[in-house]
């Protein structure tokens, strides 16, 4: 490698670009290279009514991959997404029909339940040493039992309220959606937290060596529920602007989130193993996929050839940048 | 110690996984109307050995401390292409079986040759690699549909001499050809030695390429074995995209259920086959047990989360807190 | 021990109409009652098939049909195809007289329903029907749906133009029989159409996003038609501003609500299909077999259908119900009518 | 002994890691039949050259010539064909496999293709027995070994590839006095069978007794190349650290302070069966030895203060008062005040991948947050006086701790619980695998933090360390204190005598500390 060069070329550039993993830059060009070959197929994939409505529909999933960043920062994974997201679009919708105290409720409560998924997904990864991939997998079973229980017997409410349409769809700045609004607030709190707070440090730490981290004095089962906590809050908080964004909550809503959290999370750079990763990958690993599903939704592909373009295109850009280093 | 005492100490978790399938099987018979037939515990069976052969597959992967995310997407596709090739004249149907395990094999292999030689995390290298199979099986079989020899079929998914399910014979066959070989050859040493500390395992000269490589395409084949199956039980291929994803989740429970460690290095795939049967015995509980309906998918989610959480009474037994962190 | 073949007509003809022309008829040979009949029931996740399970609970528990039966139960597989044909083996194994059945896959089944017929079980598929001769199929004419929408089209945007196609779950039958429907449909019209189509999986939220895109980038469109999720399509022409235009689509309680409020402004709706309850017809129809009656080997269910601008509050939908409820609950040529509090409320009733 | 053409030579071998130069036009030569010694600071080259001769490793550019002829290694197993088996620093045991497993790994027995089980059971009993090991079961697995027995796995394991060449990388530095002594028999013997021998150790005492030749290396490069015995330890330790070299220990204050109450007591502890009636005290200014064969309980019994264990019985006093510390956290609050140097720095102290700085503050994060904010002035000062106490050497604070050498990665270790300034300290094996410029700093470090004040308890393997640091040493034995030595009475045959419970005339078992 000629670090010269590339120091030179670097020293050019801006602080933060300079800072930046190569991972996140790339993942950044490949967002760039897709609108270009999306517009090959149509002038309107670089309009602005577009492109801000791209980076709406991605908010959704960015605040759900940022829950699932923080877990995997750990090292581990959270595979309740899925009806994470539903309980809290569900239990938010739920709340509303209990009066204006509900309707005020509403949010915070469908966040709360996600969090208490969290907490037991928590419970299980730090207190009991259950692999993450194995609890969160049961959990999602439990929580999806208790959604189905809950729609078939209370007849639940599901519309969401103003405040969660206002959330999802409306326009506190003019031209700028107040989803974006959101992922932006979310996404700094993150970066805030990742990069100057303590937690954060911990949570790299333990994502390294979690053993190291315990010696060194942290309560890491505490960390790692706190996290797992805050990746259910998300999830549900999700679905909650979801349900805002469609108006109404359903029991389906999170299947599609699962794997492109994953995927964003390691297309933006974040080892999967932990204790490697920036917020800013997320972010470029969230738009990237976000589009790519969208282009192709729009290009009229059959499924079968999205879902195979898809999967290669994953890996093809893992391969250009996300591959682990060589071993000699 | 008694050299009885290492073998034992080795195969705690498949026989805690047996012990947990015998438990729940009994539960399961002594209350299913019909009692311990050979129906019955043919039914069982053939169910149980489509999850075991996806559950050997992912226990290969697993063991080299990978995962595979796209067994279920190899089992779909493969089902797909036995709907098309496993027909006709006892020849075509030789030759169709060996071209869909081949293809099995193919696809365990470009699993391999990404993982391994691209250097990509497995997790998220078999979703992108799983979308694609299943991309391809849905241009296989847009609809669900296709035959396939039926003859074969009826005879794999039948009961020799009117009483073993032929299923269960078939995957011990498979366990004697393809596991207890692997696991004994250099290679499987190599994949197990990977698991469990890829950087000792170098050092000391072991092919872990190869071993992890030959772990990840004999996933595809066991998970294409597993698709054939699924063929011969259903008469169709169909590319259930939930289904598909369904397997894949249910093999990582299966697993763990066996015993098999998720870091790698331990366990086998005579643990996760139990481990299979005993998570498919959860499903069959709720036959024998008269819930409303609306609250069987969360007694299934409530067995699911005791089942796993069984290995956490193992933390009572810990006295030095550091072999929390393994 | 399989049914005797014979002769129509059926024996409540109005409610067992025969697909068609040539479809055969059934007569099992009675059996004495109470019966035990089971439901092998797959995915079980979503509002349509809760509210299928609960319309079956509700139909069963009703005191004319509750008489005739000695027990019933349901049995949820999930996605997985073997899991529900194990199911039905157990059911066989275990004695029940008949089985109904929401297949997973209309073309695996076919060793289980040999084993059915030998064994003298009546079979009965609804919604997602069995591709075969030997059993009975409870049927949504799923093409005519389709043609229903392309005529709907047609008549409201005379001269041809842009229509939007939200399609379901690809790979379904479901799926390809409406798309059929309403593209033969569209073509023979001899305008010209130009249709996009995007993926919408009748799930609300991936309908909704998939016609958000559509609309940023091929459209405004002439005509909208949406096989189900199509309470997100309209919601994503709302917020694109998509001017209001004449839609197709399937029987959600919350796109009923949307054509009612905007028909005004221009949302003239064709709101059909076939809703959950027809479970209690597959019942009914079990039964009637057991009885020894004749009935059609496929039973083309009647569509409900609403159309503009005939939408009446409480009637054909409900404004306080949820937004994904299914609308379009009686047959009533079958004496088949549920409210929704009937349905949704059941449980909370009975404790 | 001196062929025409040598076994084995490396000509002008160098490595580069990003900017650090691991190597610099290196040479060697090894002859067979001799023990050939390699010294040299922490970072100096050593495990690197030998990486590359063992094929771990590629180097940037040199040439290596095996019998005259020119040989490259592209991994480990090409190596291992060629005769040269290395025993690494980091153990190359694959904790999940068993002992047989592990010692035949490269190249096991097969019948019809599988794995011999009974062949390879042999291979094993024989190998561990020609290590001197034979008490070590082949079925056991190697993760439930003590790290002591798995160094001696490792020699089997080598010993079974029938090596030309055998290279030890601070093979012995995990092990006892009595298992050195095996090893160094075995050694011997594969000298006189022929066998080339490369050793590393930084123990100066091992390196006199066994080689025939020493190579000393310095900043990548062999800086000197003598017999053994022809230049006295001083002139080899200037070779090494490249400057002047005095004396090694700090002296002892004349006594220690006695008054108040100890600042850490335990009375009565016991754990499993690990750890049997221990009661001992530390004063504040006092360095207190725990010593031993290794595995006597002497980890536990840190562990156990610092609430690492489950199930203790008896009392931990705190400054006179009674405490229960649950966890590593509670150990190192306020009141309490202690600090642990774990053994495995590289697992338990360390996150290797994270940076210099990272890892400096990471146990302190809580004394520089407010309001779980990290105040970035207060960690860079707290910082920069750490590296300059310690003199840590890194090409800067924003590079990954794993690429410092080891010895300063320890040094990180323990300037990371300094930052703290605790009250008590407990070191598990703190020089193990350092230099003797770094040993030595460590020991002024530690002397110094008694003067200021710290209650410090020390185990170490290396019975020189407990004469020259401590001013009393408790031997432990199958988990309990057999004997507490003070002062003068801390002499090498003390020490031995009691570690191997040998005395006749048997001191008051431990209770003698309490007072
Ligand atoms: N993988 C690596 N990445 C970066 N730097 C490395 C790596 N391995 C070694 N180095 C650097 O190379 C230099 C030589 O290291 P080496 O391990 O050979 O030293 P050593 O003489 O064996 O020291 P010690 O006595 O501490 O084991 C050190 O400065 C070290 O930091
Ligand atoms: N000869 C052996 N064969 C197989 N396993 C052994 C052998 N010796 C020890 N072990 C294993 O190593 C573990 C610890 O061994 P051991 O008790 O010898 O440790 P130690 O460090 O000597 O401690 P202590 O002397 O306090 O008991 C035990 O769990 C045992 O399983
Ligand atoms: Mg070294
Ligand atoms: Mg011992």
């Amino acid at each position: 490698m000629s670090e010269t060069t590339l120091g030179g070329i670097a020293g050019r550039m801006p602080k933060f670009i300079r800072r930046a993993d190569p991972a996140v830059l790339t993942a950044f060009a490949c967002i760039v290279l897709l609108l270009f070959l999306g517009s090959l197929y149509s002038r309107s994939f670089l309009s602005p009514e577009y492109l801000l409505q791209q980076l709406k529909v991605a908010s959704f999933l960015g605040v759900i991959a940022t829950g699932m960043m923080l877990v995997i920062l750990l090292g581990q994974i959270d595979l309740s997404v899925p009806w994470s997201v539903a309980a809290g679009a569900m239990m938010a919708c739920a709340a509303a029909a209990y009066g204006p105290v509900g309707v005020v409720l509403a949010i915070p409560f469908g966040i709360f339940c996600g969090v208490l998924i969290g907490i037991v997904n928590g419970i299980g990864v730090a207190y009991l040493r259950i692999p993450s991939m194995i609890i969160t997998l049961a959990t999602n079973a439990v929580a999806q039992g208790l959604m189905v229980v809950y729609t078939g017997g209370f007849s639940p409410q599901d519309s969401a309220t103003g405040a969660m349409r206002y959330l999802a769809t409306g326009f506190a700045i003019p031209g700028v959606p107040n989803a974006v609004i959101i992922w932006a607030l979310i996404g700094a709190a993150m970066v805030f937290v990742l990069t100057r707070a303590g937690f954060g440090r911990t949570v790299y730490g333990i994502g390294n060596r979690e053993r190291a981290a315990y010696l060194s004095g942290v309560d890491t089962r505490r960390v790692v529920m706190i996290a797992f906590a805050v990746s259910g809050g998300l999830s549900a908080f999700g679905g909650v602007l979801l349900a805002g964004y469609a108006s109404k909550a359903a029991q389906s809503m999170g299947d599609a989130y699962l794997l492109p959290s994953i995927a964003a999370v390691v297309l933006g750079g974040t080892s999967i193993l932990g204790g490697r990763g920036s917020y800013l990958g997320t972010v470029a690993g969230v738009i990237l996929i976000t589009l790519l599903q969208s282009i192709l939704s729009v290009m009229q592909m059959p499924e079968a050839g999205r879902q195979i373009i898809y999967g290669v295109v994953i890996v093809a850009m893992l391969l250009l940048y996300g591959r682990a280093p060589a071993s000699r | 110690m008694k050299d009885w005492r290492y073998w034992l100490a080795e195969q705690r978790g498949t026989l805690l996984a047996l012990g947990i399938f015998i438990v729940m099987f009994i539960i399961y018979t002594s209350n299913h109307p019909a009692g311990f037939t050979a129906n019955v515990v043919q039914t069982a069976a053939n169910k149980g050995v489509l999850l075991a052969f996806v559950a050997m597959a992912q226990t290969l992967v697993v063991i080299t401390a990978g995962i595979d995310l796209s067994v279920g997407m190899i089992f779909l596709l493969t089902n797909c292409l036995a709907s098309w090739l496993v027909v006709g004249t006892p020849m075509q149907t030789t030759l169709g079986v060996i071209a869909v395990l081949a293809v099995g094999l193919l696809c365990g292999a470009i699993n391999g040759a990404i993982v391994i030689y691209g250097r990509l995390q497995p997790i998220v290298a078999t979703i992108a690699t799983g979308a694609v199979y299943y991309g391809i099986g849905l241009l296989l079989r847009p609809f669900p549909g296709g035959s396939v020899n039926e003859d074969l079929a009826d005879a794999m998914t039948g009961r020799v001499f009117d009483v073993v399910p032929a299923s269960l014979v078939v995957l011990f066959g498979i366990v004697l050809v393809i596991w207890v070989p692997f696991s004994r050859s250099v290679l499987g040493r190599a994949a197990y030695a990977a698991g469990s500390s890829e950087t000792a395992a170098y050092m000391s000269g072991v092919p872990i390429r190869r071993g992890k490589f030959a772990a990840y395409t004999l996933a595809g084949l066991l998970a294409a074995i597993g698709g054939l199956f699924l063929t011969f039980f259903t008469y169709t291929g169909d590319a259930a995209y939930a289904s598909g994803n369904a397997y894949t989740l249910f093999s990582i429970a299966a697993v763990v259920l066996g015993g098999v460690s998720l870091f790698g290095g331990k366990g086998s795939a005579i643990g996760a086959i139990f481990g299979a049967l005993a998570f498919r015995t959860i499903g069959d509980l709720l036959f024998v047990f008269d819930f409303d309906p609306l609250w069987q998918p969360l007694f299934q989610g409530v067995i699911l989360l005791i089942a796993v959480s069984l290995g956490a009474f193992a933390l009572f037994r810990v006295r030095n807190r550091l072999e929390w962190f393994l | 021990a399989g049914p005797e073949i014979v002769k129509g007509p059926a024996a409540e003809p109005d409610c067992f109409a025969p697909w068609a022309a040539d479809t055969q008829f059934f007569k099992f040979p009675k059996k004495a009652g109470p019966y035990r009949i089971a439901l092998a029931n797959g995915y079980i996740a979503n509002t349509w098939r809760i509210q299928m399970v609960q319309t079956a609970k509700a139909y069963a528990a009703q005191k004319d049909v509750a008489a005739k039966l000695k027990e019933f139960k349901v049995v949820s597989t999930g996605e997985d195809v073997p899991a529900q044909i194990s199911a039905i083996n157990n059911f066989i194994d275990s004695g029940y007289d008949a089985i109904v059945v929401n297949a997973q896959n209309p073309t695996a089944f076919g060793p289980v329903i040999k084993r059915a017929k030998e064994a003298g079980v009546v079979l009965v598929a609804f919604d997602n029907i069995l591709d075969t001769k030997d059993a009975i199929n409870v049927n949504v004419d799923q093409k005519g749906l389709g043609e229903l929408w392309g005529k709907w089209l047609i008549s409201h945007v005379p001269n041809g133009g842009k229509v939007l196609e939200v399609r379901g779950v690809a790979g379904t039958s479901v799926d390809t029989d409406r798309h059929n429907g309403i593209h033969e449909v569209l073509d023979a019209s001899g305008k010209k159409w130009a249709v996009t189509e995007v993926v919408g999986k009748w799930d609300d939220g991936v309908a909704q996003k998939a016609s958000a895109d559509a609309i940023a980038t091929n459209g405004p469109f002439d005509g909208v038609t949406g096989q189900g999720g199509d309470t997100g399509i309209v919601q994503a022409m709302i917020d694109a501003k998509h001017p209001f235009v004449p839609f197709g689509g399937e029987t959600e309680n919350g796109f009923r609500k949307f054509c009612a409020a905007h028909a005004a402004d221009g949302l003239k709706c064709s709101s059909a299909g076939t809703g959950p309850a027809q479970v209690a017809v597959a019942i009914k129809t079990a039964i009637a077999a057991l009885e020894g009656n004749v009935v059609p080997q496929s039973v083309k269910l009647p569509l409900a259908i609403v159309e503009d601008p005939n939408f009446k509050a409480g009637q054909d939908f409900f404004p306080d119900q949820s937004d994904n409820f299914f609308v379009g609950n009686s047959f009533p040529t079958c004496g088949i009518n549920f409210t929704a509090q009937e349905i949704m409320g059941q449980t909370k009733a009975d404790q | 002994m001196d062929s025409a053409v040598p076994l084995f030579r490396m000509e002008g071998i160098s490595k580069r890691y990003g900017g650090v130069r691991a190597l610099e036009k290196a040479e060697l030569v090894v002859t067979s039949g001799s023990i050939h010694a390699i010294l040299g600071e922490n970072g100096a080259g050593k495990s690197t050259l030998i990486k590359v001769m063992a094929g771990v490793v590629a180097p940037d550019e040199g040439r290596m010539t095996l019998d005259g002829r020119e040989v490259t290694f592209p991994s480990p197993a090409a190596a291992n064909q060629a005769g040269i088996v290395c025993i690494f620093q980091e153990l190359s045991l694959v904790p999940d496999l068993s002992v047989a497993d592990n010692i035949v790994i490269s190249d096991p027995p097969k019948r019809f293709g599988m794995i011999d089980r009974g062949a390879q059971r042999r291979i094993a009993e024989e190998a561990l027995a020609r290590a001197g090991a034979a008490d070590i079961h082949p079925l056991a697995l190697v993760k439930d070994l003590p790290l002591s027995r798995r160094q001696m796995v490792e020699i089997a394991k080598a010993l079974a590839r029938k090596p030309r060449i055998l290279i030890l990388d601070e093979a012995t530095s995990a092990l006892t006095a009595a298992d050195v002594s095996k090893i160094f028999a075995v050694l011997k013997r594969l000298r006189g069978e022929g066998l080339a021998l490369l050793y590393i150790s930084h123990r100066m005492n091992e390196i006199a007794e066994l080689a025939d030749q020493c190579t000393v290396f310095r900043n990548g490069r062999n800086v000197a190349s003598y017999k053994a015995g022809s230049k006295s330890d001083n002139e080899v330790v200037e070779l090494m650290i490249g400057r002047e070299y005095s004396h090694i220990f700090p002296p002892k204050p004349a006594a220690v302070p006695g008054a108040a109450a100890p600042r850490l007591e335990a009375r009565k502890l016991s754990w499993t069966d690990r750890l049997h009636d221990i009661s001992l005290t530390v004063r504040a200014g006092e360095v207190v030895g725990l010593g031993g064969l290794d595995g006597q309980g002497q980890r536990e019994l840190l562990l156990a203060f610092f609430g690492v264990l489950r199930g203790l019985s008896g009392e931990v006093l705190i400054d006179g008062k009674p405490v229960a510390i649950s966890s590593p956290s509670a150990a190192r609050e306020d009141g309490i005040g202690m600090a642990l140097i774990p053994e495995d720095r590289k697992t338990e102290g360390l996150m290797l991948p994270m940076t210099v700085r990272e890892n400096l503050s990471f146990a302190a994060l809580d004394r520089l947050s407010k309001g779980g904010i990290i105040d970035r002035a207060a960690e860079q000062r707290l910082i920069d006086d750490m590296v300059a106490l310690l003199a840590i050497k890194t090409a800067g604070l924003d590079i990954p701790v794993g690429a410092l050498s080891g010895g300063n990665q320890q040094k990180v270790v323990i300037a990371k619980w300094l930052m703290r300034q605790p009250r008590i300290i407990l070191l598990n094996d703190p020089t193990r695998g350092i230099d003797v410029g770094t040993k030595q700093e460590l020991y002024q470090l530690m002397r110094k933090l008694a003067d200021a004040g710290a209650a410090i308890l020390f185990y170490s393997t290396d019975y020189d360390e407990l004469i020259g640091c401590c001013d009393r040493v408790l031997v432990l034995y199958d988990g309990a204190v057999k004997r507490e030595l003070v002062g003068a009475e801390i002499t090498e045959r003390a020490l031995i005598a009691s570690a191997l419970n040998i005395h006749g005339e048997e001191s008051p078992v431990g209770l003698g500390a309490t007072a």
